[in-house]
């Protein structure tokens, strides 16, 4: 009994937080959560010591830098970590958003045209999304490693397209992509190039508004059957799912925030061509959502903050600062191998109401207490 | 007025049959100035590649620069000017964010670079935006100072030239009647290419695109084999032409290889194998080894014989030393003051037009010969 | 000295612990069963002594040694074999190849020869499916396939997590006959069994876990007369 | 609009998509000959690939650092011994001989001990700790970034210009079709190489072991195996392959050595074992060859430029009617 | 949604037990009502009791060289309990998977209420009203007991993703209602008390009844358990024998395979036995016991200490 005691009373720090945090009411909740929220938004013009990435990396730039990464990570956390479906082209999707912006809006394209930045965003998104199904319809029959090679190229096969298709530009890129027209009151540009303020506050805007939509997904049948798939796609079948179609659903919701961050990179770096395109950039997607918690949103958009800041971070030294990313990116995965957060472990959302009917006490997560109770049980 | 050709002082022994390079001018700036210049924090940055591709070229031009930096700094104690260097990896795509970079930092005022012509117009008009100065001493794009940018000045003839030049090289030199072009992939292969091609008309019969970073080249070799041509110019940069040039004479193509100022670097040498020897190569400078001043005192800050733009980056530094000593301490001074710069450098006179481009603009060709680049002949003055 | 010795052994997946100070010993030559209701810690007893579950406390004796922290693969070269619960045939191996692994640690040709005629005598659905691979067969084939496998090793001790699962009534006699022969042989068995009422008859003694602790031991035909064991694992008709 | 989309798609100089069949019909068997001889550096790179994964289930992307280090080992062995980047040197057959077989000894070592090592320092440690698949995955990257990253340091981002012991020469000709003593050297190593890796997981025991590993680690441990070391040997087996590729490539390629030279030649490997089914060896072996060969003649028929595209597009058209890769893998699945 | 089950004891012991003493007897009727409520949906129902509800045709079914299914034929009535038994490798589990469309039959039909489910998907098939068990057992490991369930309920939902997404009302409305009857069927199996749990945490026996919870979820008109007792000790198999009345009592009809004679002979009303891939029987419990061939092929002679 003893050594059980010690057990139940050494429960990890990121247990105990959502133990917390699922102890609080709707109120409290959003009690923590606006203050926290206002921080975020305020944290560009606070530059705190510590966290600063300067004088390596422009602070505002570099946290640009990462929101747009975590952006990236929601939407490759529905493919991932939701559904399950290994994508390791994901650069793919962002590199048709981008080239999309591109294409519509630099002076070095055929294509331009004259309707607002704005208008670039759902354009982007329909065409990438276009493409998530186009790549999903043939290959979503395959599974496990063979869909992530198969993603794999078709991730490559759109940069070489990029290289290759004499109206893309190659190397030589798009320049002077578009950006939000908005001004000052002195006429100047609020967006460009080397003030990452206003691209910060877009892009962590967007994030919220994409965190409820992809939380509703989640919390619903639909995020039910991603996970069903994910833990075994014959028997999910058998029961009802219709796996072929959720799975494409997954690509393409994937797909088009994979486009809109392309949109941003492309408008606030005002530069595209085919280098950014490339594998090791997809795997590092990758690498956010694993290493933040696959299938945890919160976790992904910590993964995908550690991912873009560390090099930022030791942009200084910048002859070393992809052997210290290296290097940081195995001893982080050495100690947390469940990623930052840890995968998802949370109740369906009414399944935590309905538990306290029937049962009169809050969901259990903490399988040992369940444990506990079995022993009164079973078998008299 | 020419600064190539004045004050030869010879220097036969290296070349072959070619004409003596231009020694120092005797009236060119010198970083040092009069050695009562006043400043304080203020600086200048390179921005270039410094570790990444073909970074040979880059390093050639920020020990150039370095030493103008250098050699003003010991001559003005009371102006004390830092370099700054960001490094761009020679590659479009990196050089927004280091870029952002260097403009976010308020000492600098104005910038030598950047080298290569696909970076400086992925990042021109974000200088543009800042206002912040830049020369480049090796950009040869045409189109670069196409864009209305009023901070790009350009310290050497565009490949407008060197196009037109290197064309005439291999038809008049050469005596080539079939030529093949190969560009890479970069905004300066293919303006070259193009600038190339324009000029030859029909005597390019065979066209073949290779990629930046690729490294196996089995089909330009099979394509140039049933090409059939006296002459091949690669417009591209060493880190491929080298290993192109091997492959070509492993596979038995003995056309004349020619190459620009992408491809002016001993690293051609080592990555051509057997194929290097025998190339000529063409570039919009003039030879440094006449610079003997210049070139012990290169020679003693990076233990190198100066290579391609190194003169042009110390020419570039020079001038924008020049308008701190006279006391400017904005971005905005300094650009007032290179627009309407007029002087004689190491390399040339430098006065630029409304759109940053210089009028006096030389083009030589070189040959690698006994496993050395020597100078072979002035094409155009 | 007995051969196999738990002397206050615990498990823990995790923070749930699935044992709690369990004592058992195996003497050479005996089959002892160990019975027990779902979840009870069966299991988790048999991937112990395996050494694929690591304790929390307690320690494990094989003929002498401690063996506590000895490797998996090791404790089989010392002559512990299991036929694991779920059976856990090489899905992607032929029937043959799944049987040759069960002599991995085996040098003897000769007597593995021999052996192989014993299974296909005991088993004639897999002489007849030697080719064809384990992830194909029915379940109980797979069952078949398993214990054919374990008995393959020639082990000094074997354990046996539910071996009569999902095989047909006729099997399961031959099951039970199997076991008391090859123990006659020399063979000493641990065996998790369900069925108890045919695994205590079989059993010299047997041990009854509940919630992760022994919580009864005597002979097979003590437990079977024990009214309580009766009511919780016989079922009342 | 449409108009305008054309432009963008449009054949220009020298890019663009275009069908020369003639150059293909031309190029035929010379492409056969290279691709077979180019194929093998895949085929041997392919097999550390399906070895791995048929193991650990993992794409081992630090597979290709593993390859580069070999590289830079052969380089520096050949660097130590006088040979020097430019011409190549003119020497005698023993001489030639001797050297390569130092070469391929130094890269076999260099590339086995990184590889058992890197298993070591960034795996094992994780295996302990029971971590999820793709956690591997992405180690598996950072690796790779620190192996690479390791070069990048030490030797900067320029090429180490490649320095050649043979100039290749044609030794004979097969349907007009030149066949280089370069050529005949690799192709023949390789073989023999692979034909010794099939025999040995076949045949042997370990081989078994691994098999066994691949499909059920814990029932594999039950049975005795001991999974470490068959995880070790299964490393080094594919180090060592990588460590020989790495010489035939410095033979072959003019490019040299640079420390990120690997990653899409590990990355058309990996394709090459996905190819011919993973987890089969004769099918990484096969993929190697087939993708060798048909890079060449789909750059050929569509134009340098396109070769990688060829590549992948094969990939996806042979997964969509063999989702298993043309031999199938053979690891076994658990039926419904 | 028969008054009488109410009346029943909790089916398994243990489990809400404690939780189900603390209420008042009221409290404890309505709770229990909810739960058959849930558990025995308004599903409508096209055949009358008795009517041959699934059929399968001359179905035949071939690996390679090897005929696992050989032209069989047999029907299953509306409200029965269907045994199908026969020696290991006899093609009952191919059975299962030529009728759930896991295998499509090499000739021959499935045939649901008359009509063939032809080329199907799984998941139609599943919705026409087919639910099964897998013999290994095939759970949503990472997902918690209560969660594997909802999956199963999920089959009847119409919400859309872009319902989902933007949480429309119907969203509310079924995801309210899949709780509920989840919880209830789990307390139907008896595992509640470990709805929160990981499935892949549960013991194997409880694996088993958690099967059958997300089997019944997908409201079935057939529920398939394939050797859901395999794993259970004689008093667990017992419990379940009640369990598989209850639910056939539920209107529910059920198609089991087992090999534990016991359990087969004591719920099932009509069993078929297999041999080889033929049917070799068929007939009411009684004269299978007795019949030669059934003895012969599968049975076996009774043992000394045979329970
Ligand atoms: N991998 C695991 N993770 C967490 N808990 C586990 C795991 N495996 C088993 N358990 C728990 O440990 C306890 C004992 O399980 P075990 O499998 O040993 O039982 P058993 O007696 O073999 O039961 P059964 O008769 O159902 O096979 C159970 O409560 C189970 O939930
Ligand atoms: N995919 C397959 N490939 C080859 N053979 C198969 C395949 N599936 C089943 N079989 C074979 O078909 C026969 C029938 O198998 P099935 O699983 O239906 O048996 P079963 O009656 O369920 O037996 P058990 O009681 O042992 O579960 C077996 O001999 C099996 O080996
Ligand atoms: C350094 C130089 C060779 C650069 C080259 N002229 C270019 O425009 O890119
Ligand atoms: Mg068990
Ligand atoms: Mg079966």
């Amino acid at each position: 009994m003893n050594a059980q005691h010690e057990k139940t009373a050494a429960v990890p720090f990121g247990q105990r937080v959502r133990d917390w945090w699922n102890g609080l009411n709707r109120f409290q909740q959003w009690g923590v959560l606006i203050p926290l929220v206002a921080l975020l938004y305020l944290l560009p013009l606070i530059n705190p010591p510590l966290l600063t990435t300067e004088p390596g990396t422009d602070f505002q730039i570099a946290l640009f830098n990462a929101a747009r990464f975590a952006l990236i990570a929601i939407g490759l956390n529905v493919v991932v970590g939701q559904a399950g479906l290994l994508d390791l082209g994901y650069v793919g999707f962002f590199a048709v958003g981008a080239y999309v912006a591109a294409l519509l809006t630099s002076p070095e394209s055929p294509l331009r045209w004259d309707y607002p930045w704005i208008a670039v965003i759902p354009v982007a998104m329909l065409v990438t999304m276009v493409s998530g199904v186009l790549l999903g319809t043939p290959t979503l029959r395959l599974r496990g490693d063979y869909l992530a090679i198969v993603t794999l190229g078709f991730g490559e096969i759109v940069r070489l397209l990029a290289d290759n298709v004499p109206g893309l530009r190659g190397n030589r890129g798009f320049q002077e992509v578009g950006r939000p027209e908005l001004e000052n009151a002195a006429g100047l540009p609020i967006f460009n190039s080397t003030n990452g303020t206003p691209w910060y506050w877009l892009t962590i805007t967007i994030i919220i508004i994409v965190l409820v939509f992809v939380g509703n997904l989640e919390r619903s049948r639909v995020g039910r059957a991603w996970i069903a798939i994910r833990e075994d796609e014959d028997a999910a079948e058998i029961m009802g799912v219709p796996t072929f179609k959720f799975k494409l659903w997954a690509f393409a919701i994937g797909a088009a925030i994979g486009g809109l961050s392309g949109v941003l990179y492309a408008g606030q770096i005002g530069f595209v061509n085919n280098q950014k395109f490339d594998v090791v950039t997809s795997v590092l997607f990758l690498a956010a959502v694993v290493l933040g918690g696959s299938g945890n949103k919160v976790g992904v958009i910590l993964g995908a903050f550690v991912i873009s800041y560390l090099p930022d971070r030791f942009q200084e030294i910048a002859e070393y600062k992809y052997l210290i990313f290296g290097i940081a990116l195995i001893v982080l995965m050495l100690f947390r191998p469940q990623g930052l957060l840890g995968a998802r472990q949370r109740l369906l959302a009414r399944g935590r109401q309905a538990y306290q009917k029937l049962l009169g006490k809050p969901e259990q997560i903490a399988t040992e207490s369940s444990m506990l109770d079995s022993k009164k049980g079973v078998q008299g | 007025g020419c600064g190539g050709g004045s004050g030869s002082t010879g220097n036969g022994g290296q070349t072959s049959g070619g004409q003596a390079a231009p020694g120092k001018p005797g009236d060119a700036a010198d970083p040092r100035g009069d050695g009562n210049a006043k400043c304080s924090n203020i600086s200048l940055a390179y921005i270039g590649t410094i570790n990444g591709g073909n970074a040979a070229l880059g390093q050639a031009i920020l020990n150039g620069a370095q030493l103008a930096i250098n050699q003003h700094n010991s001559a003005n104690a009371g102006c004390q000017v830092n370099l700054k260097k960001y490094d761009s990896e020679g590659s479009p795509d990196k050089a927004p964010g280091v870029v952002t970079q260097a403009i976010t930092d308020t000492t600098i005022v104005g910038v030598i670079g950047m080298p290569f012509s696909g970076e400086s117009k992925a990042v021109g008009g974000t200088f543009n935006e800042a206002g912040l100065v830049t020369i480049t001493p090796s950009a040869t794009n045409p189109g670069l100072t196409k864009n209305g940018w009023k901070t790009f000045f350009r310290g050497l003839g565009n490949d407008a030239v060197q196009g037109p030049a290197a064309a005439k090289f291999l038809t008049e030199e050469l005596k080539a009647q079939k030529v093949c072009v190969i560009r890479d992939d970069s905004e300066y292969g293919t303006g070259l290419a193009d600038a190339i091609k324009g000029a030859l008309g029909s005597k390019v019969t065979c066209e073949d695109q290779i990629k930046t970073n690729q490294r196996e080249f089995s089909a330009t070799a099979s394509k140039l084999k049933s090409a059939n041509v006296d002459a091949i110019f690669f417009a591209g940069y060493y880190a491929e032409g080298g290993p192109l040039a091997s492959k070509l004479f492993d596979e038995g193509i003995k056309a004349k290889f020619v190459a620009p100022d992408g491809t002016k670097d001993d690293e051609f040498i080592k990555g051509g194998a057997d194929g290097a020897e025998g190339a000529y190569l063409t570039c919009p400078c003039v030879p440094a080894d006449a610079f003997t001043e210049f070139s012990t005192a290169y020679k003693q800050l990076s233990g190198k014989e100066p290579s391609t733009y190194s003169a042009e980056g110390y020419d570039a530094a020079t001038i924008l030393l020049k308008g701190i000593d006279k006391g400017l301490k904005d971005r905005a001074g300094l650009l007032d003051f290179v627009k309407n710069y007029e002087g004689q450098g190491l390399t040339k006179k430098f006065k630029w037009d409304a759109t940053g481009e210089l009028t006096d603009t030389p083009v030589w060709s070189y040959k690698v010969e006994g496993g050395k680049i020597v100078k072979f002949k002035p094409i155009t003055k | 000295m007995a051969l196999l010795e738990l002397n206050n052994m615990s498990v823990h997946y995790g923070r749930i612990q699935a044992l709690t100070g369990v004592s058992l010993h195996v003497e050479q030559g005996e089959i002892v069963s160990l019975i027990g209701a779902n979840g009870a810690g069966k299991s988790t007893t048999m991937r112990a002594i395996s050494g694929v579950r690591p304790l929390s406390g307690g320690t494990i004796r094989f003929d002498g040694e401690d063996i506590t922290k000895l490797r998996a693969d090791l404790r089989v070269v010392r002559g512990i074999c299991q036929s694991p619960e779920g059976r856990g045939v090489f899905p992607g191996m032929t029937v043959l190849e799944n049987l040759e692994m069960g002599c991995y640690t085996r040098k003897d040709k000769a007597a593995i020869a021999q052996d192989f005629e014993r299974v296909f005598e005991l088993f004639p659905r897999l002489a007849e499916r030697k080719s064809q691979v384990g992830g194909t067969m029915s379940g109980g084939e797979q069952q078949m396939v398993a214990i054919g496998r374990a008995l393959m090793a020639r082990p000094r001790v074997l354990l046996l997590d539910e071996p009569s699962m999902g095989l047909a009534p006729q099997f399961i006699q031959q099951i039970f006959r199997i076991i008391r022969e090859i123990n006659e042989q020399g063979t000493t068995v641990l065996l998790v069994e369900q069925n108890a009422q045919q695994a205590l008859s079989r059993a010299h003694r047997g041990y009854v876990l509940e919630t992760g602790r022994i919580v009864k031991e005597g002979t097979g035909a003590e437990l079977l007369a024990d009214p309580s064991i009766k009511e919780a694992y016989l079922g009342v008709a | 609009m449409i108009q305008q989309l054309g432009t963008v798609l449009a054949q220009d100089s020298g890019s663009g998509i275009g069908f020369n069949v003639d150059l293909l019909l031309e190029n035929f068997w010379a492409n056969t000959v290279d691709g077979l001889s180019y194929g093998s550096i895949y085929a041997l790179m392919a097999l550390g690939y399906t070895l791995v994964y048929g193991v650990l289930r993992l794409i081992n992307f630090a597979h290709s650092e593993v390859f580069i280090a070999g590289a830079f080992g052969i380089w520096f062995t050949f660097d130590a011994l006088g040979f020097k980047p430019g011409p190549t040197p003119s020497l005698g057959t023993g001489e030639i001989i001797a050297t390569l077989v130092l070469a391929i000894g130094v890269g076999m070592i260099v590339s086995g001990a990184v590889a058992v090592i890197v298993e070591r320092v960034a795996y094992r440690p994780l295996r302990k700790r029971n971590a999820p698949s793709l956690v591997f995955l992405i180690t598996a990257i950072g690796a790779s970034f620190v192996l690479q990253q390791i070069f990048f340091v030490w030797r900067g981002g320029n090429a180490e210009g490649a320095i050649r012991i043979i100039r290749p020469t044609t030794q004979f000709e097969i349907f007009g079709a030149r066949v280089t003593n370069v050529q005949i050297i690799v192709f023949l190593a390789a073989l023999v190489l692979m034909f010794a890796a099939d025999t040995f997981i076949k045949r042997s025991r370990l081989g078994r072991g691994i098999r066994a590993v691949a499909q059920d680690p814990t029932t594999a441990t039950l049975m005795g195996v001991n999974r470490e070391r068959v995880i070790m040997v299964t490393f080094l087996i594919g180090g060592l392959l990588a460590g020989a590729a790495a010489l035939f490539y410095v033979m072959q390629i003019p490019s040299g050595v640079i420390y990120t030279g690997g990653f899409l030649l590990g990355l058309k490997a990996f394709t090459a074992a996905v190819l011919g089914g993973i987890g089969n060896l004769r099918g990484a072996v096969l993929g190697g060859l087939l993708l060798g060969v048909v890079e060449n003649y789909g750059q050929s028929l569509f134009g340098g430029q396109w070769r990688d595209v060829v590549a992948f597009v094969l990939l996806i058209v042979v997964l969509m009617f063999r989702p298993t890769g043309i031999l199938g893998e053979s690891l076994g699945k658990a039926r419904v | 949604m028969s008054a009488d089950k109410r009346d029943d004891e909790p089916v398994v012991e243990g489990g809400l037990v404690a939780e189900l003493e603390r209420m008042t007897p009221e409290e404890r009727a309505a709770h229990e009502a909810e739960v058959a409520e849930a558990v025995a949906a308004d599903r409508d129902i096209a055949v009358e009791v008795g009517d041959t509800l699934l059929k399968l045709d001359e179905v035949t079914m071939r690996f390679g060289g090897l005929v696992a299914l050989d032209g069989v034929n047999f029907e299953i009535r509306r409200g029965e309990i269907l045994g199908l038994i026969g020696p290991n490798g006899a093609g009952k589990t191919t059975c299962f998977n030529a009728m759930t469309g896991v295998y499509r039959p090499t000739s021959g039909q499935v045939l649901l209420e008359g009509k063939p489910i032809g080329k199907r998907k799984r998941f139609q098939i599943t919705r026409l009203g087919i639910a099964r068990t897998f013999q290994n057992i095939r759970l949503f490991g990472e997902m918690t007991a209560l969660e594997n369930v909802v999956v199963g309920t999920d089959a009847r939902h119409k919400t859309s993703v872009i319902g989902a997404l933007l949480r429309l009302p119907r969203h509310h409305a079924e995801e309210k209602s899949a709780v509920e009857k989840a919880m209830a069927l789990l307390e139907f199996v008896g595992i509640a008390d470990r709805a929160a749990e990981k499935a892949k945490n549960l013991p194997y026996g409880y694996q088993r009844r958690l099967e059958i919870a997300r089997a019944l979820a997908t409201e079935p008109k057939l529920l398939c358990l394939d050797e859901p007792a395999a794993g259970f000790n004689p008093a667990e198999k017992e419990e379940l024998m009640g369990l598989i009345r209850k639910i056939r009592d539920d209107g529910y009809t059920v198609l089991l395979i087992e090999h534990d004679m016991k359990l087969v002979m004591g719920v099932t009303d009509r069993i078929v036995v297999l041999e080889f891939g033929k049917k070799i029987a068929e007939g009411l419990p009684a004269e299978i016991r007795d019949n030669p061939a059934v003895i012969a092929a599968y049975l076996g002679v009774p043992d000394d200490g045979a329970a």
